[in-house]
């Protein structure tokens, strides 16, 4: 496999979406700066380095993951606009990045989300309602990283990415062929960590994944605010290679990222994806984008939205039936529902639950706070309510 | 009349609206400061209004940040850098006291960086993890660093102006809790010391001190004592380096019991200090041992038990009847 | 017999080299921990025992050091990192404080992280800026972590040992101006518990405790007060996080004093925090104020300074006759 | 001015120094990844992209600069062996390299070392002997940053790359044309504020010349073990260029580090220089390199001397004569006089300098401990020695 390595340039230049192609132009078409197997219209486009077989089946089951993910974030986001507390970046747009590269991955590698990658976290397997805890503010995530070779949402920004390097480098010491996958946003890749994430997976030869989505945006910070040439770049001067795909063309994120995992599997040392998408909704609830952006913005991305592509093609091809399409809604509702219903019998954790798991093999402070903040609940419980003043 | 009752987040960006049109050399940097004038708000308009070229929004890198500030600062610059929220200043730990509270020191006094960095601090909003915490105390600890945090809004506008006029650098922590809590501000009054304590209620039977967020709640904890018939005297610490001490005392030798609040963690805060240095000076003075009441030895918890977890009323109460049963 | 008189350098080199035997999972990563063995030597000769892939000469970067043993942890290994110097490790401070102190409580037990972390810390080996600072009261305040520092030899590789067997991330300090110190270690002994304070020296006229590099200072303290007919009682801390505190308040209740020397800053130190605590606990048995001495609130000096700044023998003498004043 | 990027590659290309060539050859050389004008035998080659015109004299200057910073630098290490406290690298055989950027900027320009570039501070002019106090303990450092637009020097390594962009990022807001220069070494290049430097410096344009000494080790680890391509080709992700000089080559490292300058102070942003160069001594006084590398590398870099190279250049060209040398000699002696001298000379700093400078503004603390150490002194004076028990 070879990746495309270009000298720096201001601007990213678009890849040409070509409406009618010869079959000649097909076989060899220039090499284009981004990968797409699939233009906003739904067509298939060849690309030389990454080649995708798929059956009518799996696009159906790429497209209901879609479905499936938007559907899920569209929840998570009117509960909290609805009263619910916490706060969770919204993915709307990004479905494609998330599904085309959590499918490209199996069971044995492990991935490092950064904070909101629902849809990964459903190609892995993850229950969908243990991801609201944190939203819901029950826990900080909470889930067991190992069951589905998850690991647990990490909120501050890049760090995630020397995690996902050090456990790529056990991988190695275990002569195991795991991939390692670590997500990050166009906004982390500023970070130090990201780049000594770089730095010691170069020199280990890790094989890790260095997932970008560059969704254009990091809350108000066009992506120009982080980097004048484009992201994917980066890597070569690492060492490694690097490659920018469409982000919103499932089937070219989930071609070039299992050719990435099979690159770091091989013993070839990390590579970096740079998936070209877009954050279609706010970055979170108290977010406000008509501060810093504008509707014509939003509409052109509204054009290659990345579920609309995918149906076009299975329209296109006759992938699917009119039932596929009632089914499909039918298990969106079921699902929303059913995350409706889990929000509202979250429990919430008991006080004490303060005390719990900030060690492993315990503290006697730990101890003693437990037992100090026990005996002042056990107070009311004698007195009644205590002064009764809670509420400041 | 300057005066005008305000929310602290207005008193913050009115501060900081005038100290950019006062001073050339003043800049605000930081992640989404501009065009969306911050998370929170509070550099709302600032960019419109002075130009992207002293209000700056910055790639996402913390210690690149600060890193940055520094060298604007030797330029001659003075930056307000904003950190958006208390549990991303990590990353830039290493360039605050490495740095920014050495490089003073180091040039024996030639080099001077009068660089303020914002925090928004404390719990109490219902976030997601690194979003409520309350570091000061690992400022504190740092020679060369000076730390205050205002508790209403007449103070976040004053001790914001004075933070930035001064030559050292200033970690400047802003209880989010309370920004949308208004007060009265005086704009053409004239501020006390930065770094002075204040007896923000007077009292007889014990001091209760408090900073940044917990001044409501201790507040709040008088009204109430002062029901059950005890006098709580309420110091709004204001700074935590350099400290008041000369206040404190002054309240407990006359009071003979120091309670101190705070939502960092007990164990090692700003309560431990006051405590040492309390005792030492007030030592046959003190009827009981000065209690502290705080966060606990545990990560900042999720969001349904941040009440659990942060001192509030009742829990100062609790603490309050603890010192005075000795 | 395993007893043998070595220093605490070749105790650490030797506890190293045990670990490394008897679990293959364990690591030793850090700048120049291979071929050089550490620029203390430390690390001396075991990449070539046990070969590049357990003993890593990691990118000069501390961050990148912590995140990836962070990682490596996750994947089921137990890395012991070394940071060159005690100044050097503030890089690496988000990784230790946002993600190696929480991960355990984020996942709600689910996670372990059985990390060590190794800093040479402390003063008086005449070294430039950044070689010589005592940030231990930076970790404290995090909860999640368990800070340790030994005084002498013995504990030196016992206390290695235990910490590279916790399941939870340990800071162990090591006094690098007492490397080259000598004592006697029996490594086929039964070493007390980690956490516990140890009373190196009996006394009953005040209780004096140090950790690290001043326990060495507060033995010869108590030996030079003898001679003054003052009987002093010498406490090795051993642990900073969790602190023993029935130890030391089993000592305050008989000699009714308390001492407290470390090298870092008093302020906001772990002095404050011992003085707040003990205070409370003993109220009614302290005939004096708990006091500190320590370094001063000042970035830590050039080496011709480093003996003023340093509480010295003098220093702590003086402290102790103020303490026995009352 | 063009800058070469090329294709990561795992081991870097040696320049070719060829003995004798033709004219043609001369005018259009291929272009080496390196940039060399001086030939170790000190013959000079030319290079499509980087002219020198020197006169005699400037050879001497550049020469002279050289023999007496590895004088300085000898001595100072000779003392330290001597027992003196403190311990400061060598910069043994990186003379080239800092004499040829600190030759090239201009004195409106500003410089940020690392913590031993004196042969950068004697081109700007520091007072050797200011240099001093910092490895003999009785300061941090203390020269005025602005006498000479020479920072202090930065210990913790990388971090001085922040201040420099941001003191860059001042100057083009002053408009001024001033041209900043950041140093670090191979092993800072892997810290991640060295990453973040490069990430605000490209963003905001700053006029920051990054110039990184690689002299092939980091203490005792290669430059292998911070990257496995050269590190010149970094900067090209950050969508700035990027050069690699033969470091050794007093000539090359002036005309590219010039032309860098030129290009960061007409607007063009930063760049970044390579010095390719070899610590020749140990990294400092206590530090062994005979465990970590071997003797016949050494050798190789013996022959490729900077002074070496530059003398035999003098004497092909006939631009010094014996008297030069010998009055060189001389200089060279009094000066490592002055220096054993100013060493010897130099005051310890009263004990009361502690609570000095730690602020600017005041602090009551540290009032407040001034005055008990006052005190506590003056109990000393009162009843004699103390206790006499000093010296644990
Ligand atoms: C170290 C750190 N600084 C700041 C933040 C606050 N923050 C949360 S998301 C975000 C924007 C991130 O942008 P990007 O990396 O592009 O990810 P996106 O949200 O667009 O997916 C910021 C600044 C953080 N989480 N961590
Ligand atoms: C953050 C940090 N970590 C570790 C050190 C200790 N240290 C001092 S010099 C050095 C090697 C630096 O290598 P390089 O950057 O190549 O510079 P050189 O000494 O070779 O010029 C190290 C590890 C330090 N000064 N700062
Ligand atoms: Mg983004
Ligand atoms: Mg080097």
């Amino acid at each position: 496999m070879t990746v495309e390595r270009t000298a720096p340039r201001a601007k990213p230049r678009r890849a040409a979406t070509k409406k009618t192609t010869t079959a000649a132009a097909r076989k060899r078409p220039p090499r284009p700066e981004m990968v797409q197997l699939l233009t906003p219209e739904g067509e298939r486009v060849e690309h030389p380095d990454y080649a995708l077989e798929t059956t009518p089946g799996q696009l159906r089951g790429l497209y209901r993951d879609m479905v499936l993910t938007r559907r899920f974030d569209a929840e998570a986001t009117a509960l909290e606009r609805g009263g619910e507390r916490g706060r969770g970046p919204s993915l709307r747009g990004q479905e494609a990045a998330e599904i085309g590269s959590g499918r490209a991955v199996r069971d044995v590698d492990y991935v490092f989300p950064t904070s909101g990658e629902h849809g990964v976290a459903w190609c892995r397997g993850v229950e969908p309602t243990l991801l609201l805890g944190m939203f819901r503010g029950v826990n900080h995530g909470g889930w067991d990283p190992n069951s589905n070779n998850f690991h647990l949402y990490t909120i501050v920004i890049g760090s995630q990415a020397l995690h996902a390097t050090g456990y790529a480098m056990g991988v190695a010491k275990d002569g195991s062929d795991s991939a390692v996958v670590a997500y990050f946003g166009d906004g982390a890749s500023s970070q130090g960590d990201v780049a000594e994430a770089f730095t010691f997976a170069a020199v280990y030869n890790a094989p890790v994944v260095f997932f970008c989505q560059n969704n254009q945006w990091a809350i108000s910070e066009p992506t120009e605010r982080q980097s004048r040439v484009p992201l994917y770049q980066r890597a070569a001067g690492y060492g490694f290679p690097g490659v920018r795909v469409d982000g919103n063309d499932v089937l070219a994120v989930l071609a070039v990222t299992r050719a990435a995992a099979e690159h770091v599997r091989t013993g070839q040392g990390p590579m970096l994806v740079e998936a070209y998408t877009y954050r279609m909704g706010a970055h979170t609830t108290s977010d406000d984008p008509t501060r810093y952006r504008r509707d014509e913005e939003l509409e052109v991305w509204e054009a290659k939205d990345p579920i609309l592509r995918l149906r076009r093609c299975l329209e296109r091809e006759d992938a699917a039936d009119e039932a596929f399409f009632a089914d499909l809604e039918r298990e969106s509702d079921t699902m929303a529902r059913r995350v409706r219903e889990a929000i509202r019998t979250m429990p919430d954790p008991d006080g004490m639950a303060i005390f719990e798991h900030t060690y492993a093999d315990g503290h006697t402070l730990v101890d003693e706070e437990r037992a100090g903040y026990a005996a002042y609940l056990a107070g009311f419980a004698d007195h009644g309510a205590g002064h009764g003043h809670e509420g400041v | 009349m300057a005066a005008e009752r305000m929310a602290m987040a207005k008193a913050l960006n009115s501060s900081l609206r005038k100290a950019l049109e006062s001073d050339p050399k003043v800049l605000v940097m930081g992640e989404d400061v501009g065009k969306l004038g911050g998370v929170f708000r509070i550099t709302d308009g600032l960019q419109k209004d002075f130009g992207e070229d002293r209000v700056i929004d910055t790639p996402l890198a913390e210690s690149g940040i600060i890193g940055t500030a520094i060298g604007l600062a030797l330029r001659g610059y003075r930056p307000i850098a904003e950190i958006q929220f208390d549990g991303f200043v990590y990353p830039a730990y290493d360039q605050i006291v490495t740095q920014l509270a050495k490089m003073h020191a180091r040039s024996l006094g030639k080099v001077k960086l009068p660089v303020v960095v914002r925090i928004p601090f404390g719990g109490g909003i219902g976030a997601v993890e690194h979003h409520s915490e309350s570091p000061e105390a690992l400022f504190a600890h740092v020679a060369g660093l000076k730390i205050v945090a205002p508790g209403n809004p007449a103070d976040a506008y004053w001790m914001l102006q004075q933070a930035i006029e001064c030559d050292d650098p200033v970690i400047f922590f802003e209880p989010k809790a309370r920004y949308w809590d208004k007060g009265e501000v005086d704009t053409a009054g004239i501020p006390g010391p930065l770094h002075a304590a204040k007896v923000v209620r007077p009292g007889t039977d014990l001091t209760l001190v408090a900073y940044g967020p917990t001044v409501k709640t201790a507040l709040a904890a008088a009204v109430a004592a002062e029901e059950d018939g005890v006098s709580l005297e309420v110091i709004d610490l204001r700074s935590v380096s350099p400290i008041d001490f000369d206040t404190l005392q002054w309240s407990v030798e006359k009071t003979g019991r120091l309670v101190v609040a705070h939502e960092a963690p007990v164990f090692f805060g700003a309560g431990a200090e006051v405590a040492a240095r309390i005792t030492e000076r007030c030592f046959y003075h003190l009827q009981a041992p000065v209690l502290r009441v705080g966060g606990f030895h545990a990560p900042y918890p999720p969001a349904r038990l941040e009440e659990e977890y942060l001192p509030g009323l009742d829990r100062v109460l609790e603490c309050v009847d603890r010192a005075l049963a000795y």
